[in-house]
């Protein structure tokens, strides 16, 4: 069985390097993707839109039905995740484990009807016992601000540099992942609660389908920025650039939520309680 | 003996203890302001360094930025407002920055000798040994042990909340260095002289 | 496009790819998919695609990793085959 | 000088080779980690090698700095998994 | 000009070999962190600042810029690179690995 399919996948990469041949050479100017649309986005795009960055114009601006389905698709991934694996029963469990913070002993506390006060000298930590690690704490408490700065920049100068909504939504995400690692997951909920993230992401979706609707009210197509230059008086030209940024803005925030969603849900089995 | 050193430590630590904590509410509203505003201009100078775009229009989304994430997360930058208005530890911090890559550089040599060292073997004695640090702040505790893990063939495993520190040492020479001056010239940066 | 560096990186990415898929051991096998993932980030840099490779960058290396990783500390770890 | 920076950027993909043969053959999964970690530092040095042979580096530098963050994630949730989970030899 | 910028990447270039040949070469998993952590740090600081020098030669504020995110980015290595290591070895030692020792060799 081994054998054969070691034969079937050397035969189809044959196949599929013999087939390499017909492709028309790199940077090729005469080959098709190189003739139909891409001239027009090179020579206009800059004075249509504004926009030194080809690939966001393109991206937000002449596809931006595709983009916005792909704004769906990542926020459907959280909802799926959200349905499949969260467990809104409210478990305790039976073991609870406290530390003091002032000499880092650990202690246990069994099958008590009523969870003890909260005190200043004691912080929970997880049933997986996890070391109180303070170079990690540290390190990590000092890096995220500057990771979310970051995020924000990348969002921000999507139209000058790679970047974009996509990229800068994963690393704000990624901030507040890297705190839930660092730390443990209720520091990370506290920061930013379930119904907080389960807002935003649809609301990601909901402020970039509601420029594009906004554009239809104002009498022009669906998702044709040119329409907002009434409401931000400046000139279509401007006020696309701006209905980018816009959508970026609303792309970033999806993908954020939904990045912390997921990441919520698969490390806490649905029960947001314990995290990795 | 360790438990007698544990002991010590408890005995006078709840008073630094309890103004070292992680998240303290402040009381002193200038202090909380003043931190604040050194947060927001720390991550403004940043926010120029990435944009290199003065014009308005770029300068006023990095304010709104720079605002969002002072508000969110200041307690995580400086978690109790007295290290932001110390002007002195920063000279001091950036004073000794020099030195450590000065050592940095000395340690990769050390490293790189034994490395490409045919009897490698021979020379290395790697063991785990402790020392006790006499260091109180946790952003010393961190400085001290991240400087550890960067200079010569040492590396901090663990750090307990009373500046116990755990360190593999991969030679005999590396292992007498510790702690040394570095520790002194950490104490001095963080005025806990 | 350079071609030395592009063929150098194009081995690299299949060398992490078949031992991604070679090991028995699924977070060993996740961690060696963040390394592959570097690779490709480097080969769409090379091709000039420079927000694919940011896309990738960001994703890639950073957080599918940690959700592989999530993933396995809650469930199991070796793969039955 | 961009023949220099090839050269250079070669010879960084032949160490990393080396690094890869520790990330595959690694005895445990945290030998893997520590190839994949010293992978991920020569990557970022690369991207602006890159940068430079492109003479576009005000745009590669925004994703070396993504990298030089986001690489720290992987291998620090991957550590946490261990802190959690003694079973070291799972192989 | 030039000449330093060779000099540093050459030194760089050493360094990040001494770390390649020091995770091949070392015995066990706790000797293989110290050229890890420490020859791949200290080969790209040497490399960024000779990438950030180079930037300079058309003197102007966006090179100016573009030479500070370089730098940046070692600072954030040098932030994150130690850390990452201390994750690793606090794992090793929770998880029961033993240290390679002289005397049980």
């Amino acid at each position: 069985m081994r054998i054969l399919g070691i034969i079937v996948v050397i035969l189809t990469g044959a196949l599929l390097i013999y087939a390499m041949g017909d492709f028309p050479s790199w940077a090729d100017p005469a080959s098709p993707a190189h003739n139909h649309v891409s001239p027009r986005y090179i020579e206009k795009s800059l004075e249509q839109t504004s926009v030194p960055n080809i690939v966001t114009a393109v991206l937000a601006d002449y596809r931006g039905y595709d983009t916005m389905f792909e704004t769906t698709v990542v926020f459907a991934a959280g909802v799926v995740c959200f349905f499949l694996l969260r467990i809104p029963r409210k478990d305790e469990p039976t073991v609870r484990r406290y530390r003091h913070t002032l000499t880092g002993m650990t202690i246990r506390v069994k099958e008590t009807r009523q969870i003890p006060p909260v005190l200043e000298e004691f912080e929970r930590i997880d049933t997986l016992w996890a070391p109180h690690d303070l170079i990690i704490k540290t390190c990590c408490r000092i890096l995220v601000p500057f990771l979310q700065l970051f995020g924000l920049y990348v969002i921000a100068h999507g139209h000058h540099s790679p970047g974009g909504g996509f990229q800068g939504g994963v690393i704000l995400g990624a901030s507040m992942i890297l705190l839930a690692i660092s730390h443990d997951l209720r520091t990370a909920i506290g920061r930013m609660s379930e119904r907080v993230h389960a807002i935003l992401c649809p609301a990601g979706v909901f402020i970039y389908a509601g420029t594009g609707a906004l554009c239809m009210v104002l009498g022009l197509n669906f998702l044709d920025y040119g329409a907002l230059a009434g409401i931000l008086h400046v000139d279509p030209v401007t006020a696309r650039s701006h209905g980018i940024l816009i959508v970026e803005i609303g792309v970033g925030l999806a993908v954020m939520a939904t990045m912390i969603w997921i990441y919520n849900n698969i490390s806490s089995k649905g029960k947001y309680d314990e995290g990795l | 003996m360790k438990a007698q050193a544990q002991g010590k430590a408890i005995h006078h630590e709840p008073a630094r203890e309890s103004d070292s904590r992680p998240v303290v509410p402040s009381h002193g509203t200038a202090r909380s302001l003043l931190s604040y505003a050194m947060a927001f201009f720390i991550l403004f100078c940043l926010w120029v360094i990435l944009s290199g775009k003065f014009d308005l229009f770029h300068l006023s989304l990095g304010v709104i930025s720079c605002l969002m994430v002072t508000l969110f997360s200041k307690d995580l930058l400086f978690p109790e407002p007295r290290t932001a208005g110390s002007f002195a530890i920063w000279i001091r911090f950036i004073r000794y920055i020099p030195w450590l890559l000065y050592q940095i550089f000395m340690a990769n040599l050390h490293v790189l000798y034994l490395v490409f060292h045919p009897k490698m073997m021979d020379l290395i004695d790697p063991q785990i040994f402790r020392l006790q640090s006499s260091l109180k702040g946790d952003l010393a505790l961190v400085t001290f042990a991240n400087s550890i893990t960067l200079t010569p063939g040492t590396i901090t495993v663990y750090v307990s909340i009373d500046g116990t520190f755990t360190v593999h040492a991969l030679d005999k020479q590396s292992r007498e260095g510790l702690p040394g001056e570095m520790e002194r010239r950490i104490a001095k940066a963080f005025g806990e002289e | 496009m350079i071609w030395q560096l592009d063929l150098a990186i194009l081995t690299l990415v299949v060398i992490a790819a078949i031992g991604a898929i070679a090991i028995k051991d699924l977070l060993g096998s996740a961690i060696l998919f963040g390394a592959y993932s570097f690779m490709m980030c480097l080969l769409w840099a090379i091709m000039g695609a420079v927000d694919v490779a940011f896309t990738e960058a960001s994703v890639g290396a950073g957080v599918s990793t940690v959700f592989f990783v999530a993933a396995v500390f809650r469930t199991t770890r070796r793969t039955k085959d | 000088m961009d023949t220099f920076f090839l050269g250079c950027g070669l010879y960084l993909s032949f160490l990393m080779v080396l690094s890869l043969y520790r990330a595959v053959f690694g005895p445990t999964v945290l030998d893997r980690l520590i190839g994949v970690n010293a992978i991920g530092s020569k990557t970022a040095v690369l991207l602006i090698l890159i940068g430079l042979i492109y003479h576009r580096v005000d745009m590669f530098v925004d994703i070396a700095l993504a990298y030089a963050m986001l690489n720290f994630i992987a291998v620090l949730a991957a550590s946490r998994y261990f802190q959690k989970r003694k079973g070291l030899f799972g192989e | 000009m030039d000449v330093i910028v060779v000099f540093l990447i050459i030194c760089g270039l050493i360094f990040f070999t001494g770390g390649a040949v020091g995770i091949l070469r070392f015995p066990d998993f706790y000797s293989r962190l110290h050229p890890a952590g420490k020859l791949d740090t200290g080969g790209a600081l040497l490399i960024m600042v000779a990438l950030a020098l180079f930037n300079l030669h058309h003197f102007s504020l966006s090179t100016l810029l573009t030479g500070f995110k370089i730098i940046l980015i070692v600072v954030f290595v040098f932030l994150s690179s130690p850390t990452a290591i201390h994750g690793i070895v606090d794992a090793g030692v929770r998880a029961g690995l033993g240290p390679w020792t002289k005397k049980n060799d």
